[in-house]
């Protein structure tokens, strides 16, 4: 039992880290702020979705596992609008503002 | 070497280029953000160090807060004229030199620890249980030091004088000049509505679970000062000016909680600060209620700066 | 006299007293705070009095019975808990500082009270309540028993005296705030760093426990360097002085006076308390030569400035960089080659006595120059002719606090410059003894500049702004009265300066 | 060297990068900035304090990091208290800066 | 299983780190903006890892608190870096 969660963490875990990645690298390569913008949110905030799902199995108790899920939700939220008002500035000063 | 040992290392590279950076940027905002980043990762290393009270308080106040602080001025600071003033060279030359001792003076203290390293922990935690708290540090805060942390309630209700008495005369008791970002409607609108119901419920969890694992007062405040200003930089409630009563009652009323059973330790326990056996933990619960609320309002108006409107 | 009681580790009688000193400003700030209005001018007017009450019973406790007077707070023993102490020194800060504080507030009623029914004022009730911040935090420098506690109570005083400076919102002023606070905040962090490498040497912060734990050794070293170049910036001590001049001479009159008679002695009380108290023996030799070498500088750097300046004010904050110099003259006067310790004794009484006459001299000088301010609407001193017949109480209390500045008989000044010429006899260190007769020469050439013009007729008729108010300037004579009267105390109280000196010293020799 | 002496190091330096900011540094707010750099780095010196006299089943010793916690709340009301100072300069004449040869007004037109 | 959390943690924290390495590179301030966001996800991250790597329930916490006031630290970027102008009330300097 104590392995397949071990294992689950460890896979879903590595996922997580690769989106991490790959957020990094559409920053690196994406041509101008709105799409690095997507890029970033989106992708990091499965990555850390992954993490969390990686994570849950390690858990102590119910109230432990809803916390970091509710985390991941809180994040998620946040991110989402957040985003929304960045790209309203962006739209607002110019891409270079 | 170890994962561990190699994730520290990592951390106190990304510090201390973090700050340098914060310190040699060119530009003022580049820098901030750069000191939000740095709060960020200070917050890690403090969780490295095993001290989770003050990673929780560094991230609260040392990133967010204060982060806020600097982007607030650093907007404002846009609109002064350039400043091209240069530190000349020789006195860079004398400073980092200067610099350069300091860091060694630390440094040496730091690589010669004294042979058996003294600690109090033993005896904190000897004489935590008769509190009734289960954190050592809020038992620090609360029952050991209970002066220092009662008097540096006065301090920041002094700095909030401060603040306030930059104020020209003729707005004395007006509304602090916090810029809001209103725009109706806006997704600003919409977070402002969302977050501070998720922040109070941990402001309150932070305060609750003070008592027995890391959190209290003072990080409690700090995300209920943070929920507050969104409301307010949303536009949806006002700034209160800072002549309302019930503004000036909020802001002392930890401290006089606080000082007021201290008093009575003179009369009910054996001394001041002293709490009343069997009694200790309630009342340094009640303590800790009434000073998130305190602080809370006080860093919230310490961020808001002096009286700029009637 | 001092008994052989080493360490009294529990509560004396009389001990909730020291509570109530720290108490008593701290619930002044947040009542005044909350009601608002008028209220803090009450507060302040009514505590204030009580403030001196309790210092005095204090120290009349401790020079009768020869006896520490300890609380220990919370009932937790140090190391785990913080104790205060009034020893000798403590006691006669107190009673000094409340003297000056009874006098200031007297002296503000003037220009910071409000009248009947009008509503809350910005700078009246910012005044009284950081008034009331400085006494607390006064009080708690002098008796708090705890190296972190003092951090605090340093902090208390830098946040009170800040926004005294600024208190007219002048571009200037708020300028030489800026300048201070980032002084004072350097100096507070240093502090604080030498107290986090002294915890951990040594797992306590508490002044008596540590006494008898220090041991020369790096970390204590860096410790004890971070924390005095940290305590200097505060104290202003050449060359860390930079900020005093402007900060001192823009603030209001009783702002001033308070900054300058107070709050830089809180700084210069704890390196007293570091360097005697806690680490007698690691000073050194050279240690205390460069502490006389920076305080020599500063006589001489300090009355040379003060005797170019063109106005009042400036001339006087000058004066202070000066006279805080001879605070400093104490290390290698009271550096004892045998044992290669510094002793209580002597050379530190004088200190001592210097810090309260240059408390009492000074803060009567700004007054009167606040006065002399407010007459003419300028304080060139070029252009103060006539003002001695116009106000002759003030110039009075001016010069008098010009005599104990230069050290004339029978002025405090002069009983302080005699136990230190006394001492660089005692310990063959003529040096020191050219420069505090130098400086008091220098002192008496601007003093007789100042007093010269005052006394002159004037140039043309003197237009007065406002009619000063008899009781302001007797709060500056008054003022001025005390630090002369100060010599007095030769035939008097003394030896209360050596209690709990004895105390120190004997744990260390352990 | 473990992860304790490692802190330590880092908080030395960091004491030495901001007291530099401090003093070389001509704008205001910058200095600003670098005193909390250099507030940060004492702090983590107390931090190393407490977690090299971890015992008794603790991750440190609590008392330093409680003084750490009491330093942090003061260090960020002097950074408000700082700021608002800065920011009320800028209103005043309509720059932030400290050196003594410009006694500020020169633009007072400017608002 | 600790040695791979922590693994795993350093691993985001480089990403993190090359990410505001870029993003700080890069002039318009819209991007700076971005340094919120990539904190709130990739810090929070981190924490969680280190959580689970030191066995620290506690620090969970730390990673909330980082969540919500990620979220505050983004709103005080955009009102930074939005026109300075338009939002000012009249008694403010310059205009």
């Amino acid at each position: 039992m104590k392995l397949a969660f071990d294992i689950l963490t460890v896979f879903f875990v590595s996922c997580g880290a690769f989106f991490f990645l790959a957020g990094t690298v559409g920053l690196l390569r994406f041509p101008d702020s709105l799409t690095r913008l997507h890029a970033l949110t989106k992708v990091d905030n499965l990555g850390l979705g992954l993490v969390v799902l990686g994570l849950l199995p390690q858990a102590s108790g119910l109230f432990a596992a809803l916390k970091l899920v509710s985390i991941w939700l809180l994040v998620q939220l946040s991110g989402a609008i957040v985003t929304q008002l960045i790209a309203g500035t962006v739209r607002q000063n110019g891409p270079d503002g | 070497m170890t994962i561990s040992s190699a994730f520290d290392v990592g951390l106190v590279v990304l510090i201390l280029a973090v700050g340098a950076a914060t310190i040699a940027m060119r530009e003022a905002f580049a820098a901030v953000i750069g000191y939000v980043v740095y709060g960020l990762l200070l917050a890690m290393a403090w969780v490295r160090l095993a001290a989770v009270d003050v990673a929780l308080t560094e991230a609260a106040i040392g990133g967010g807060m204060t982060g806020m602080l600097m982007l607030g001025a650093v907007a404002r600071l846009r609109l002064a004229e350039g400043n091209d003033i240069r530190t000349s060279l020789p006195v860079r030359l004398a400073a980092g030199v200067l610099c350069v001792l300091v860091t060694a003076g630390v440094a040496v203290a730091i690589l010669s620890p004294p042979k058996t390293i003294p600690t109090l922990a033993p005896m904190v935690m000897e004489n935590l249980a008769q509190s009734g708290l289960g954190n050592p540090v809020a038992g620090v805060l609360f029952v050991y030091r209970a002066l220092d942390t009662l008097l540096e309630k006065v301090v920041l209700i002094l700095a909030l004088l401060g603040v306030w008495s930059l104020a020209p005369d003729s707005v004395w008791g007006g509304i602090p000049g916090l810029r809001v970002y209103a725009r109706p409607g806006s997704t600003l609108t919409f977070l402002a509505q969302l977050l501070p119901p998720v922040g109070i419920v941990v402001a309150v969890y932070m305060c609750w679970v003070g008592a027995k694992e890391p959190g209290g007062a003072f990080q409690g405040g700090t995300v209920l000062a943070a929920m507050w200003l969104l409301v307010m930089i949303a536009g949806l409630t006002s700034v209160p000016s800072i002549g309302e009563r019930w503004l000036r009652r909020l802001l002392v009323v930890g401290p006089v909680i606080f000082l007021g059973i201290g008093l009575a330790g003179m009369v009910l326990a054996n001394a001041f600060l002293a709490y009343p056996p069997g009694y200790a933990k309630p009342l340094i619960v009640a303590v800790e209620v009434a000073l998130t609320l305190s602080i809370g309002a006080a860093l919230g108006l310490l961020a808001a700066g002096p009286p700029e409107r009637v | 006299m001092p008994d052989a009681n080493v360490l009294h580790d529990a509560t004396t009688t009389d001990g909730a007293l020291l509570v109530l000193a720290i108490v008593l400003p701290a619930a002044g700030i947040l009542l005044s705070f909350v009601l608002g209005g008028r209220y803090a001018e009450r507060i302040a007017l009514i505590l204030l009095p009580f403030g001196f009450v309790i210092a005095m019973i204090i120290f009349i406790d401790v020079w009768r019975s020869g006896h520490l007077l300890v609380y220990i707070v919370g009932d937790w023993k140090p190391p785990l808990g913080i104790a205060l102490r009034a020893d000798g020194l403590s006691a006669t800060m107190m009673v000094a500082m409340a003297i000056v504080f009874c006098a200031v507030a007297i002296f503000a009623y003037a220009d910071f009270g409000t009248r009947e029914g009008s509503a809350e004022v910005r700078a009246p009730f910012a005044f009284w309540i950081l008034l009331m911040a400085i006494w607390g935090a006064m009080n708690l420098v002098s008796l708090g028993g705890d190296l972190f506690t003092l951090y605090v109570a340093l902090e208390l005083l830098t946040f009170a005296a800040v926004p005294l400076v600024c208190l007219d919102g002048r571009a200037e002023t708020l300028q030489a705030a800026l300048r201070y606070l980032l002084f004072a905040l350097l100096g507070s962090i240093l502090y604080l760093a030498g107290t986090a490498l002294l915890y951990g040497s040594y797992a306590t912060l508490d002044i008596v426990l540590l006494s008898r734990r220090v041991e020369m050794e790096p970390a204590t070293l860096v410790a004890a360097t971070l924390m005095t170049i940290g305590l200097f910036a505060k104290t202003a001590l050449f060359p860390l002085h930079l900020w005093l001049p402007p900060a001192h001479a823009g603030a209001p009159a009783a702002a001033s006076a308070v900054l300058s008679a107070v709050v830089v002695k809180g700084s210069f009380f704890l390196v007293v308390r570091l360097w005697f108290d806690v680490m007698p023996g690691m000073l050194g030799s050279a240690g205390s030569q460069l502490f006389g070498v920076l305080g020599a500088a500063a006589i001489i750097f300090g009355s040379v400035v003060a005797l170019q300046q063109q106005r009042l004010k400036l001339l006087i904050a000058y004066s202070t960089v000066a006279q805080i110099g001879y605070l400093f003259l104490i290390f290698p006067l009271a550096f004892d080659a045998a044992s290669a310790q510094l002793q209580g004794t002597g050379a530190l009484t004088g200190g001592i006595i210097q810090a309260i006459s240059h408390a009492t001299a000074k803060a009567a000088m700004f007054m009167a120059a606040g006065l002399i301010y407010a007459a003419l609407g300028h304080d060139r001193i070029d252009d103060l002719g006539g003002i001695a017949r116009a106000l002759p109480m003030t110039v009075v209390a001016f010069a008098l606090g010009g005599v104990s500045l230069i050290g004339l008989p029978p002025s405090g000044g002069f009983l302080a410059k005699w136990i230190l010429l006394e001492a660089t006899v005692a310990t063959g260190q003529w040096w020191w003894a050219l420069v505090i007769l130098a400086g008091g020469l220098f002192t008496s050439c601007y003093m007789f500049i100042v007093l010269s013009r005052a006394v002159a007729p004037p140039s043309e008729p003197l237009k007065f702004q406002i009619v000063v108010p008899r009781y302001q300037e007797a709060a500056a004579l008054v003022l001025a009265l005390a630090s002369l009267l100060l010599g007095f105390v030769a035939l008097g109280p003394v030896d209360v300066l050596q209690v709990g000196r004895l105390d120190s010293m004997m744990v260390t020799l352990r | 060297m473990n992860a304790a002496t490692l802190f330590g190091l880092c908080g030395a330096v960091l004491v030495g990068l901001g007291l530099y900011g401090l003093v070389t540094n001509p704008e205001p707010l910058r200095k600003i900035l670098a005193f909390n750099l250099l507030g940060s780095g004492v702090f983590l010196v107390f931090g190393v304090v407490a977690r090299r006299a971890a015992a008794s089943g603790l991750g440190g010793d609590p008392v330093p990091q409680a003084m750490v916690i009491t330093a942090i709340v003061v260090a960020f009301a002097a950074t408000a208290m700082a700021i608002a100072l800065v920011l009320r300069l800028l209103q005043e004449t309509g720059r932030s800066t400290l050196s003594a040869d410009d006694p500020g007004g020169t633009d007072g037109g400017n608002s | 299983m600790a040695s791979f959390l922590f693994a795993a943690a350093g691993f985001v924290l480089a990403m993190v780190a090359l990410g505001l390495l870029v993003i700080l590179r890069r002039p318009a301030e819209v991007d700076h903006m971005m340094v919120a966001q990539l904190l709130g996800t990739g810090g929070v991250a981190i924490l969680l890892l280190l959580a689970a790597a030191t066995e620290a329930p506690p620090v969970v916490d730390v990673a909330l608190l980082l969540a919500l006031l990620a979220a505050f630290a983004a709103v005080a970027f955009v009102r930074s870096a939005s026109g300075s102008e338009q939002e000012i009330p009249e008694t403010a300097s310059g205009g």
